[in-house]
């Protein structure tokens, strides 16, 4: 079940003939509000485990920011090999691309099971094959990298696209500027979408830039832009499609501007002590962006409530099943820590005094790209 | 007066020079309004106003270099970077051009870039780096990394006085950790020179920053077993304080140093090149290194606890030195 | 005499009542020609002392581009302590800050007087008190640089301005990107001139961005734009007086896009193979900024060949002068290089193996800036 | 064969490998019809065409960045920095992002990062970098730096087909100043050998890049003293040859460390710590460091001159460690 179950769905639904105006068929439209649900729900319950100190490091929430992450990542193709490059905000793109709720939660958990066997915090994974790269934290840095990786396809004259997110924030970053130029010119099949969720941590855009808009960016890089509102995930998923399908047809990169709002702190630990008081409750009242695909799917494509809460169902046995699971995990051994810095030597020597340590990972459980080239 | 942490001491030094000295001002990300990701400029937007506490973009080569032009004008700039991590974004700035301003164009660039190191703390790779060794290697740097809260607070006046650019990294696992009454007065310690964190006879560990505390457990351990080991503090990197270490060497004859960072092409080297070439004759047994695997840092703890260097593992090498 | 007359000359100008429709006086106009023409002249005369291995290092010109350099600095105003940092080929904004030719052809040929002692090559120098901050290598650099000395003027609130120069190749930098931005939210009396000259070395400016109007990056900051002909000294001078008023009355930053052209290769040694045919010759044929203005001068205020040329050899025995001065200027001596890398210590020691060679530089010798802070 | 220069050797590595891999691509500022700076990539457009040998904007960070994603997919990217000096730029992209894919993300990263290093070519602070010692301390990465012709084809040969990311630094003064004829076949150099370049039993000399040869030029001199010089080439700086290293420690027990780069945190630290944990035993003196003075390099020629280690001060130097 879980992802599989998705993705199957979602291959399944391409075949279908149901379409809406913006291309998407019932099933499609439905498993939107899937991946949806399904990010709110997973970080609601990270919330409890953060709360019960099982989560390692900062908890960092999406919530209301659902629709951009999913809409924009559905954009993509995964069975053409698209690839992604999420944010802090945008888990909902790496669930759309396949992740799973047990790969999340025992990432945060820091077991010695997760992708990266309790090397990199929360949502920073990935998965080639399945189409998303992880993140480092120093912002601005995956678009280089994406530059890169869609300049490999354009090189070997591949039909694949990919997308990398950036915050508001981080549009000022010098990376940031570095490689979108650098795809631009060299006619990369990128999507840059820019969440602009009004804050950088607790720096609002009025201190990041003095640009109105952040589409506006685009001419200076002489790239196509659009801008869509991010909280309406159909809106999102158009207006990145367009930028993809430009992309793919060789209309270069495309900068996407997706409005939305950050209703949770920078982390868990923050209390938005600097957000006018209102400006959260307003949002959460009147744009949010699950509230509001309800009303769309219920009013314009007649799913009714049980349809509804049959998914809001599964999603909370995934997840329960996930949690169970994770929380079996063995936390990594000590000697896991030494395996996997180059390819050759594969392994770093124990330190002369901490000999004797138990040594956990041998040879052949070793994933294939440590110590090797065919990952 | 009352015990301040490591963190407030900071804060202190911040208001004390800010107070005396209107030419001094702090830029960096969320410092203003939010006090910081640490909360280390708590209050300092508050009574200074929004320009002498600037929140700046998630630009730190322009936070970097944007401070040196101010620093040419007269202004006294204190760079906070949120994490220290994200000094490598404006290293070039910080190497080619602040470093050698005073040198290659005899522009004076006093200023200050501090922020959150080192690790202990579950952070990851990214957020627990110690970069003193990648600036080390740059003349018209000087750096400094405290351990204890009166002289987070010394060296750091110290520093915003300084007529040069002076790297001042903190400790994030001693921000709360550790307590103390500050000195009366103004209270400012002299970049430069190291401290005595601990008198012995037999055994000299040399370290800084977070790695003081555990040489103190770990020579604490060790005195029941009756080995003496004298803890220097090192407090400055860049100028190193050749004295001092050559004084410890000349006392024990025997070292170990100890640091957090990574073990190949850490600051250990240098001093062991220093002791090599000034109190060589001196030496009764090789001088060794406790420091981190060389590995990126990872977060979960069981490994972040492997990768780091720990007081156990400091008793075991002070053993073996004291049984050379 | 000298670079003092030009200065003199400057002060005497303002306060002349003979303007152009340009604002400027007759001795103004005058004077834009005295500079292009010392620019031009000075650079052949180090093209000789090149061709005599006289010069140390690379030999980087700005023929056909005088106009930009020095009509965009003459926008600024010495009186007011406005300050301007220079890039490899605006010898000619440098010359209009009082930077004199004996400083650089000391400077090109490493003398131990030269500005830098011998340390920094080529027009690399600078000095606070005339007005311009010398570069360095990294490109972009020093639009975060200026950005910081601006908003030093606006914190002191000081009635001055700062220029900064940017080639078109430059503007792929982070280093750019990150202090303009910066610049612009923070409202600096900064204007960044864009020097679009055609070329980045080799690269061509297709290759260097795929923006039709490195202007168009303006908007992206949510700055002021201007462009002018950088070949038409008045134009350049008129469209930066723009930026630097605007800047001056607390408009913020301006990005000021001069469009030339760099008639000779990257340095002395690059032979512009990569230059399609025809293309220098055209510009030099047609759009010299020398002879244009030439032309403008004659036509349309009546200035004479013979005040022209008493001009021109008015500058030939400035830099001939300077030139004899400069080969008498001694080599520094070897153990200058161990001051001043700090003001405490104010000097390094010599390494072991090299006591014994002579120390030159004195306590009292050493410039007031080594050292202590009153520079 | 015919002999060929150092510059032309590491441009026929590029020629093989391009040959060789269709995955191998070069990227870099004016690499492509200008053929880079110094001409090393000169044909190199001609022959593999614009897709293959690719002319970026000024943007080491991008140039490294997508270097690095390209490599995540299968391609060997190859890239130029005009001069060295520019991978300050970059220096977050690699010690961050590209030294940590493998570990963090077992994302494999297999790239070069090359160009021209080094000094006494008169190019002041800005373009006689040498960089090692800051990439020194980051896991993750390889590092290596011939001095003779052969070494820098094969090394640059055997970094293109290495699974990780490799620096290559090339130096500047020695591309044109010295010929050699190649070893016949695909000469591949292994990455983490040194090389013993003089045999000699009195005084090692551990050294790369272009003091090798000012210390095969001391050695020449200290022949006729009767002073047997051994030079020991490390060719790469990481990972280091510590089985080299002891042996020749243990040969002469006297040892003099010589780089070009400057004193303080330079990466003769690192091997004096790695000898003294090794081999401290076997020490008969203290080992010695002949390197620049820490300033930043100047231009003018009596001045870089006296900052770079010459010949001179290298003889002096084993003078004192043989008559210790
Ligand atoms: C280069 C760099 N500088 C600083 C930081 C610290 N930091 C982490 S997240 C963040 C704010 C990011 O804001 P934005 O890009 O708008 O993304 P959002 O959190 O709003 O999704 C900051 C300053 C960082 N990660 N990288
Ligand atoms: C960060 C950086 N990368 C590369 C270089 C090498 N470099 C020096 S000048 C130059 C071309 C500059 O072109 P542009 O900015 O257009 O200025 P122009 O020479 O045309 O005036 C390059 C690539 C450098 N100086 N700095
Ligand atoms: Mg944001
Ligand atoms: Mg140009």
């Amino acid at each position: 079940m879980k992802q599989s179950t998705a993705a199957d769905a979602r291959s399944s639904a391409s075949m279908s003939r149901n379409r809406s105006t913006s291309g998407l068929s019932r099933e499609q439209m439905l498993e939107l509000y899937y991946y949806m649900r399904l990010t709110r729900s997973l970080e609601e319950r990270l919330v409890n485990l953060y709360r019960q100190t099982k989560v390692v490091g900062g908890l960092f929430r999406s919530l209301g920011q659902e629709a951009d992450a999913v809409g924009s990542a559905y954009a993509l193709d995964r069975s053409k090999g698209d690839i992604l490059s999420p944010l802090i905000r945008n888990m909902g793109s790496m669930l759309v691309q396949g992740a799973t709720p047990l790969e999340v939660i025992r990432q945060y958990m820091a077991r010695g099971d997760s992708p990266t066997r309790g090397r990199e915090l929360n949502i920073h994974f990935g998965d080639l094959v399945r189409g998303f790269i992880g993140q480092i934290s120093h912002l601005g840095d995956m678009v280089p990298v994406m530059a890169g990786v869609t300049l490999s396809f354009k090189m070997r004259g591949e039909d694949r696209v990919g997308l990398v997110y950036v915050g508001d924030g981080a549009t000022s970053t010098g990376a940031f500027h570095e490689g979108i130029n650098f795809a631009a010119v060299q006619r990369c099949p990128l999507v840059v979408v820019v969440e602009n969720n009004g804050y950088a941590y607790s720096t609002p855009l009025s201190k990041q830039t003095a640009a109105r808009e952040l589409k506006d960016k685009a001419v200076g890089y002489g790239i196509a832009a659009e801008q869509a509102d991010g909280n309406d995930v159909i809106a999102t998923y158009e207006a990145t499609k367009r930028a993809v399908d430009r992309a793919r047809s060789g209309g270069g990169v495309t900068l996407v501007e997706l409005i939305t709002y950050r209703r949770k702190g920078h982390a868990e630990h923050d209390n938005q002590s600097y957000v006018p008081p209102g400006e959260i409750d307003k949002w959460e009242k009147t744009n949010d962006p699950i509230d509001r695909y309800i009303q769309v799917l219920s009013k314009d494509f007649a799913v009714d409530k049980t349809e509804l809460e049959s998914i809001d169902s599964r999603v909370k046995s995934e997840i329960d099943d996930a949690t169970d699971e994770a929380e079996k995990s063995p936390m990594p051994e000590p000697k896991d820590a030494l395996v996997g810095v180059y390819a050759d030597p594969p392994e770093e020597k124990p330190l002369w005094f901490r000999e004797g340590v138990r040594a956990a990972v041998e040879v052949n459980e070793r994933p294939a790209s440590w110590g090797t080239h065919d990952g | 007066m009352a015990e301040i942490t490591y963190l407030e001491a900071i804060r202190e030094a911040l208001f004390e020079e800010m107070d005396r000295d209107e030419n001094v001002f702090c830029l960096g990300e969320d410092i203003g309004v939010y006090g910081g990701a640490f909360k280390v400029t708590e209050g300092l937007q508050a009574k200074f106003g929004e320009k002498r506490v600037i929140d700046t973009p998630i630009s730190e080569i322009a936070i970097i270099g944007a401070a040196a032009g101010a620093a040419h004008m007269g202004m006294k700039p204190v760079c906070e970077l949120q994490f220290i991590d994200f000094i490598s974004c404006g290293y070039d700035m910080l190497t080619n051009y602040v470093a050698t301003a005073r040198y290659r164009a005899m522009l004076p660039c006093p200023m200050v870039v501090r922020g959150p190191s080192g690790g202990y703390v579950r952070g990851g790779p990214f957020h627990s780096q110690n970069p003193e060794a990648a600036f080390l290697h740059t003349p018209g740097l000087k750096m400094v990394y405290p351990s204890t809260a009166s002289d987070a607070k010394g060296l750091l006046k110290a520093a915003i006085r300084d007529e040069d650019c002076v790297l001042f990294f903190e400790h994030k696992y001693l921000y709360r950790r550790i307590k103390e009454e500050m000195p009366a007065g103004d209270h400012v310690v002299p970049i430069g020179k190291a401290r005595v964190a601990r008198e012995g006879t037999d055994v000299s560990i040399i370290t800084y920053a977070a790695t003081v505390w555990k040489s103190l457990e770990a020579a604490a351990e060790l005195e029941k077993e009756g080995i003496s080991v004298e803890v220097i503090d090192l407090r400055s990197l860049a100028p190193m304080d050749d004295e001092a270490i050559v004084a410890t060497v000349k006392k024990t004859n025997r070292v170990l140093i100890v640091h957090e960072d990574t073990r190949t092409g850490g600051v250990a080297g240098e001093i062991t090149a220093r002791i090599n070439e000034l109190a060589f004759e001196w030496l009764d047994a090789p001088i060794l290194r406790v420091t981190a695997v060389d590995v990126p840092l990872p977060y979960s703890p069981p490994l972040e606890d492997y990768v780091l260097p720990q007081t156990a593992d400091i008793v075991k090498a002070v053993r073996r030195l004291a049984a050379y």
